[in-house]
């Protein structure tokens, strides 16, 4: 063998890229082989699909689905049987994307956005000092540290956590110390839902316009001291609500999205004002711009 | 005392990634973890110890049949880049955590231009065959899996300095336009600048 | 024995101008006020269960509140009167919690019992000693409030072989427990005659040391001199002048050089054989036995810079802060109410609070802090001074960066959150705050993913 | 009422009042380079210490941040680059400086508190690498008209008249000595201070600059002050310990700041005293560097192997710019570990690099780098000289 190579390479003599090419294909050959075995004896097995679906995921790593990350969800998709329309980011076309993968129907999931149940401004709520420390809504109410500046106990901190909790900018904080959501930019992961100490964010669907913008379990005088525009759980809205989706618990109403048909008799009979239609605030209010918030269209 | 100066040499002095510039794309984008840095490191210093070993070998094979140096770079490339496959399958089914940590970059370390770095300079340094400095084929051998070896220590050092270093800085406030890679490459000019030191010893 | 004193690693002394206008002050006796407001949480553990309604009669000494559970005490009334309400009031941590409030009728009569020595107290078994204790709704009177019965239990495996009375009160300003050991030291002492009972074990009463800082040598004194009346084999150790030489890990360390466990691994006193108790609430277990008394009343000293006349007073829990703040010419620039000491301290929006069992000091002071803080500069003062030996600026730097889930690598659970860290930061680093922050929300994080799991739990039984 | 949140006391020390300690701290070795190098130090101190600043307020500026240049960081930085440029750099030297030091050292990974090199020294590198003729250690204006050179004659434009002479660190590279006549006069080192005078007076000064040092520290650990043990300390290494002569007051070339040990001593003890600094991160260095030097072999031109002479440790140790970089440099609270066990290290390590740098390294001068890669290994000795938390080391075996 060795004896014909140097014989090549002798004899190729003015053409030395003889022997080369030779060279070149019998190391070629050598490693060729060596990977085929080496592919067999060592092989893994490894569900395509999972790559699959981790590419038509958005990619955010949000975490919104509640697993961590994009990859994570597609593992959970194809290994732990998780439900293919969890990705709120990528919205319906990677859900259905994502079933399809899966060989499954979409299974239709409505938008959310998110909304945030207070309007205790400055102005409207009491306040009982002022607060100096870490700028962080939960740092505000950790134990000893006062629990906030408002005399309501349920009301928006203002200081930005959920703001800064948005991987998407859809939160911005208002001039009046609120936080407001542009709802082009929302995708309903609910981060801020998360993030908000105080709980008065929560995920609606898109349809949906008539809110109860306060989240005040104070009773009647305590809420009228605490803030103007609190919910005093008077029933009100309850007993006037065509589609019985209004009810009462711990003196604050809440509306029930399926059954709540949107007509806005609620509104008018809320006696604190507290219940707002943001279709009719739109109407009512002229965008001087397309991306401003809907939530301050006051 | 000359394998201590090779050795030395190829940890500090000509640190591959410092001072040579070679490898940073790994370099980069593995450091900023020190478990993946060090698992990237090992991967490295093996994939560069070997390939010296390999490399030498087939240069030697090259030279034995006479089809010497205009062949060189094409060879150890196909060495390397198969050598390389054949770890990257022997890993994943080793320590998938390993694999997963390393992710790109394992195959990546085919084309880390150290590891084909280490081998030309193998061949220029120890010039066997050639050239007014010789050295015996059998130490030529031993000093190539040396420098192999230590240029694999030298980029694990860097490695582990490094992400010790962007372990911190997740928690910095960095201006947006420097985070990640951008500052990782300042962080490398100031540790460049710092290796600069070391030049002229040995 | 202990031998000689150790140095806890770390600690700082405060600038404290106000300890020397309050320790000189006598304690004074304030009358109840017409209307006592009893919280229902004054102690760590589960709230007490209200055992009146509104409109009933109660008598002093008489409990308004029974304990909800093994690690609670009840509430008793410290006047006669009648129940005017049940419902809430605001706690010195920030939230609501229950509340009777009763309305004084200035007879102050005794419940059964109330005022009488206990019959045959010196016969009473530990057991027996110990029912009393919680009977008489005792729990620590040095800040936390751990009910005491509880301390005093140590389960079997964990022998305890000595007990330290803490009256270092390292905090500035302060002045309780110093006028509580000057005024009524044979009081401590019985009361602590009784915790070695408690504690006996195997026929062997514990090691006893009474933990006084050295800047308190009339107290150290006032101490000496009682024992020579009550007849308590105990050891008398003048401790190092420093914060936080109080807090009961570093005392532990200091007398005796046992290190307790830290939080993460729920380490407490009685895991390296020690109780520690507060010289006030030795002085009540004194009361509660020998003269029949609940926990009623309190010793607490009113400073601050706002305050133009500092006092430690001796007053009814329930008593409503506002009322004992009037006649102290309070500044009316005061900007800041502080329950408890300057270093340890929750600040309040309002003074509208009543007092606690807990409640050892009001600070009503002018400016505020600034909030403005700056990077952090590595400078490590705060690693040097940290008595729990933790790395205080990466938990900030962190908390900064909205990393809350590395806080817990970096030890935050053992945190004692004595604000050495913060005091000394030249870079006014709010790092207290951002480690209250980081256990809250790892808190959160855990009960969330123990909620979690039981709903999977159900989810599988309910599917089995 | 105002919420604030534990602790409602501070001790009132602040980041400015730090910084400008330092920056005061300097002064007295701004003093010699002053009257060392004329005029000319001050222009290229003033200069570096405004570019350093308007960078800083520029970038700040830029990133709609609040300008904190009254802190005093950027004065800082901007003093230290200056000390260890030579007087006769060109205007643009200092300017390029510290654009490196302020704008790549230390904003681009967000300004105070994050940069992981010392910005200063980062900036040196830099022009060592982009100047080096301007700033290399080779040739030295020398400007001693107090040692009989006559005084600076470089002007404000840069030209250089004066003599040029080589360094001592340079003059010292591949010898084992250096030829003092041909950079001073006199004799480069005298004995200490008391020892200047006739002989009894000077023991009995000396016994009372020992019995002082001792007393000092004694009162210090009883007080848990400070003061006593930095004035013992301070009067013994000053004035019974540190030698008299033109390399200990920098009567020698060199850049602008490091000439005069006595000088950044002096600074030093201050730092020390107003805890702004470790005692045992200097000490680790210097005596590292002292130790190394005395035992570290070294091949003359002659290749023979030498070691082990008291005229080379003593030059190592105070001619060249080691105590810059021992009080002022390897000290910056930013770039130096937390605890003392890392400092230790940290000084141990630097002092090494200084040693192998200077006796078998390319640069004459190892002091920059050798601070450089400790700073690059700060990170992982922080890593591993974490304190453990309180309770919950091993338990020690039961005290007897």
């Amino acid at each position: 063998m060795t004896q014909a190579l140097h014989l090549l390479a002798d004899a190729s003599g003015d053409v030395p890229y003889i022997g080369a090419v030779v060279v070149l294909v019998l190391i070629g050959i050598f490693f060729g082989v060596l990977l085929y075995v080496g592919s067999r004896v060592f092989a893994v097995d490894v569900d395509p699909r999972i790559d699959q679906i981790a590419d038509a995921l958005s990619g955010a790593n949000c975490g919104a689905c509640g697993y961590g990350g994009c990859r994570a969800y597609a593992e959970a998709v194809v290994l732990k049987g998780a439900a293919t329309n969890l990705c709120a980011p990528g919205g319906d076309e990677t859900c259905a994307a994502v079933a399809k993968i899966m060989g499954v129907e979409a299974e239709a999931a409505e938008p959310k956005v998110a909304v945030v149940h207070c309007k205790g401004t400055r102005e409207r709520a009491a306040s009982r000092g002022s607060y100096r420390g870490v700028a962080d809504c939960r740092a505000a109410v950790v134990p000893g540290a006062g629990g906030g500046e408002k005399v309501c106990p349920h009301g928006c901190l203002g200081l930005g956590t959920c703001v800064a909790a948005c991987p998407f900018g859809a939160l911005v904080m208002g001039p009046d110390g609120l936080p407001m959501v542009i709802e082009q930019l929302c995708t309903g992961c609910g981060r801020c839902v998360e993030a908000c100490p105080r709980g008065i964010i929560s995920l609606h669907p898109k349809s949906q316009q008539t809110f109860v913008l306060c989240s005040s379990h104070l009773k009647g005088k305590a809420q009228k001291e605490a803030c103007t525009i609190g919910c005093i759980g008077c029933r009100r809205c309850v007993k006037a609500c065509p589609a019985e989706a209004i009810t009462v618990t711990s003196f604050r109403a809440s509306i029930d999205d399926e059954k709540c048909t949107n007509c806005g008799t609620c509104v008018e009979v809320c006696p604190q004002g507290i219940i707002w239609s943001f279709e009719k605030a739109r109407a009512s209010y002229k965008k001087p711009d397309p991306k401003a918030a809907s939530a301050c269209a006051t | 005392m000359e394998l201590f100066r090779i050795g030395f040499g190829a940890i500090f002095v000509y640190n591959f990634v410092l001072a040579k510039f070679l490898g940073l794309c790994p370099f980069i984008g593995v450091s900023k973890k020190m478990s993946s840095a060090v698992g990237m490191g090992l991967a490295v210093i093996f994939v560069m110890t070997m390939a010296s070993v390999v490399t030498f070998l087939a240069y030697m094979a090259l030279l034995w049949i006479g089809a010497s140096a205009f062949l060189q770079i094409v060879v150890f490339i196909l060495v390397i880049a198969s050598f390389v496959q054949f770890v990257e399958m022997v890993v994943q089914k080793v320590s998938p955590a390993l694999y997963e940590a390393l992710g790109i970059f394992l195959p990546l370390i085919t084309t880390n231009c150290a590891v084909l770095g280490v081998a030309t300079l193998n061949v220029d340094t120890f010039k066997i065959g050639t050239g007014p400095e010789e050295w015996s084929v059998v130490g030529g051998f031993f000093a190539s899996a040396l420098q192999g070896l230590c240029g694999g220590l030298g980029f694990m050092l860097a490695m582990i300095l490094m992400s010790a270093m962007r372990e911190e800085l997740e928690s910095l406030p960095v201006p947006k336009a420097f985070r990640g890679v951008p500052v990782a490459f300042v962080l490398t000019m100031g540790l460049a600048l710092a290796f600069l030191g070391f030049s002229g010893m040995i | 024995m202990a031998t000689h004193v150790r140095k806890f690693h770390g600690g700082v002394h405060p600038v404290d101008p106000e300890k020397a206008r309050t320790r000189s002050l006598a304690i004074e006796d304030i009358p109840a006020p017409e209307r006592v407001v009893l919280a229902l949480q004054q102690h760590i553990g589960a709230p007490a269960k209200a055992v009146v309604k509104k409109g009933d009669a109660v008598k002093r000494g008489q409990p308004v509140a029974e304990a909800g559970g093994f690690v609670s005490v009840p509430i008793h009334s410290p006047v006669s009167g009648k129940v005017v309400e049940v419902g809430t009031c605001r706690h010195v941590l920030g939230m609501d919690v229950p509340a009777v409030v009763v309305e004084n009728d200035g007879e102050y009569t005794n419940a059964d019992g109330v005022g009488e020595a206990v019959p045959g107290a010196d016969e009473l078994t530990p057991e027996e000693i110990k029912n009393r204790i919680r009977d008489a709704g005792l729990c620590g009177m040095g800040g936390a409030g751990f009910p005491t019965h509880v301390k005093l239990s140590p389960p079997p495996d964990k022998p305890v072989d000595a007990l330290i009375l803490n009256g270092a009160e390292c905090e500035p300003a302060l002045s309780a427990d110093h006028r509580v050991m000057l005024e009524s030291a044979e009081g401590v002492l019985k009361g602590v005659a009784y915790l070695r009972r408690v504690l006996e074990r195997d026929g062997k009463l514990p090691a006893t040391y009474i933990g006084i800082e050295d800047n308190k040598p009339d107290a150290i004194e006032a101490m000496k001199h009682a024992r020579l009346n009550v007849d308590v084999e105990c050891e008398i150790v003048p401790l190092h002048v420093r914060y936080p030489q109080g807090a009961e890990k570093q005392l532990i360390y200091a007398l005796l050089g046992r290190e307790v466990p830290p939080q993460s691994q729920r380490g407490l006193p009685m895991d390296v054989g020690v109780v520690v108790q507060n010289v006030g609430t030795a002085f009540a277990v004194h009361e509660a036995i020998d003269l029949g008394t609940p926990l009623i009343g309190r010793v607490l000293t009113i400073a601050g810079d706002a305050v133009g006349k500092p006092a430690n007073l001796r007053v009814a829990v329930g008593t409503p802060v506002p009322g004992l703040l009037e006649s102290r010419d309070v500044a009316p620039d005061a900007a800041r109410v502080i329950f408890g000491g300057p270093m340890m301290g929750i600040a309040q929006y309002t003074s509208d609070l009543p007092v606690t069992k807990t409640t050892s000091g009001i600070l009503v002071e002018r400016g505020p802090i600034e909030q403005r803080f700056d990077p952090c500069i590595r400078c490590g003062r705060c690693v040097e001074v940290c008595p729990m030996q933790l790395v205080p600026t990466r938990l900030s730097v962190l908390a900064e960066a909205r990393m809350y889930d590395e806080m817990a690598e970096w030890g935050v659970i053992d945190c004692i959150e004595c604000g050495c860290c913060s005091y000394t930061c030249p870079a006014n680093r709010p790092i207290v705050h951002q480690v209250k922050l980081g256990k809250w929300l790892l808190a959160q994080a855990q009960k969330k993913a123990r909620a979690q799991q039981e709903k999977e739990k159900q989810g599988k039984g309910g599917a089995a | 009422m105002t919420v604030t949140v534990s602790p409602h006391r501070r001790d009132g020390d602040t980041v400015p009042l730090i910084m400008w300690t330092v920056a005061l701290a300097l002064f007295p070795a701004f003093a010699v380079g002053l009257y060392v190098f004329g005029w000319r130090a001050g222009y290229v101190t003033a200069l570096s210490v405004i570019f350093c600043v308007a960078t800083e307020a520029i970038i700040q500026k830029l990133r709609g941040l609040r300008v904190t240049v009254s802190d005093g960081s950027a004065v800082v930085t901007g003093l230290l680059l200056a000390f260890v440029l030579p007087a006769t750099v060109s205007w643009y030297v200092p300017l390029v400086g510290a654009i490196v030091a302020i704008g790549v050292g230390k904003q681009a990974f967000g300004g105070l508190g994050a940069n992981f090199f010392n910005p200063a020294l980062l900036g040196r590198a830099f022009l060592q690498f982009a100047f080096p003729t301007q700033v290399s250690m080779a040739k030295w204006p020398i400007v001693a008209g107090v040692t009989g050179y006559g005084r600076l004659a470089c002007d404000v434009a840069g030209s250089v008249d004066a003599v040029t002479r080589a360094t001592p660190m340079a003059l010292l590279q591949g010898k084992p000595g250096v030829p003092w006549s041909s950079i001073v006069d006199g004799s480069p080192f005298g004995p200490p201070m008391v020892w200047l005078l006739p002989g009894a007076i000077a023991w009995v000064l000396f016994a009372v600059l020992v019995i002082g040092a001792v007393v000092g520290v004694y009162v210090s650990v009883r007080t848990e002050g400070r003061l006593a043990a930095v004035v013992g300390i301070g009067a013994l290494l000053l004035f019974g310990v540190m030698p008299t002569g033109d390399i200990s007051f920098g009567m020698i070339p060199g850049c602008i700041g490091e000439t005069s040990a006595w000088a950044l001593l002096l600074g030093g003890l201050a730092l020390v005293y107003y805890r702004l600094i470790n005692w045992r991160l200097p000490a680790a260095y210097l005596v590292t560097v002292g130790v190394l030097a005395a035992f570290l072999p070294m091949k003359t031109a002659g290749g023979e192997w030498v070691a082990l002479q008291w005229g080379r440790v003593m030059t190592h140790v105070l001619a060249g710019g080691l105590f810059l970089g021992a009080f002022f440099m390897i000290t910056d609270m930013v770039t130096s570990p937390l605890t003392s066990k890392g400092q230790v290290a940290f000084g141990i390590l630097a002092g090494v690099m200084v040693a192998l740098i200077r006796i078998y390294g390319g640069y004459p001068e190892g002091v920059c780098y050798s601070i450089l890669i400790a700073n690059a290994a700060r990170p992982l000795i922080d890593k591993y000289t974490r304190p453990v938390v309180f309770g919950r080391r091993p338990p020690k075996a039961a005290a007897a």
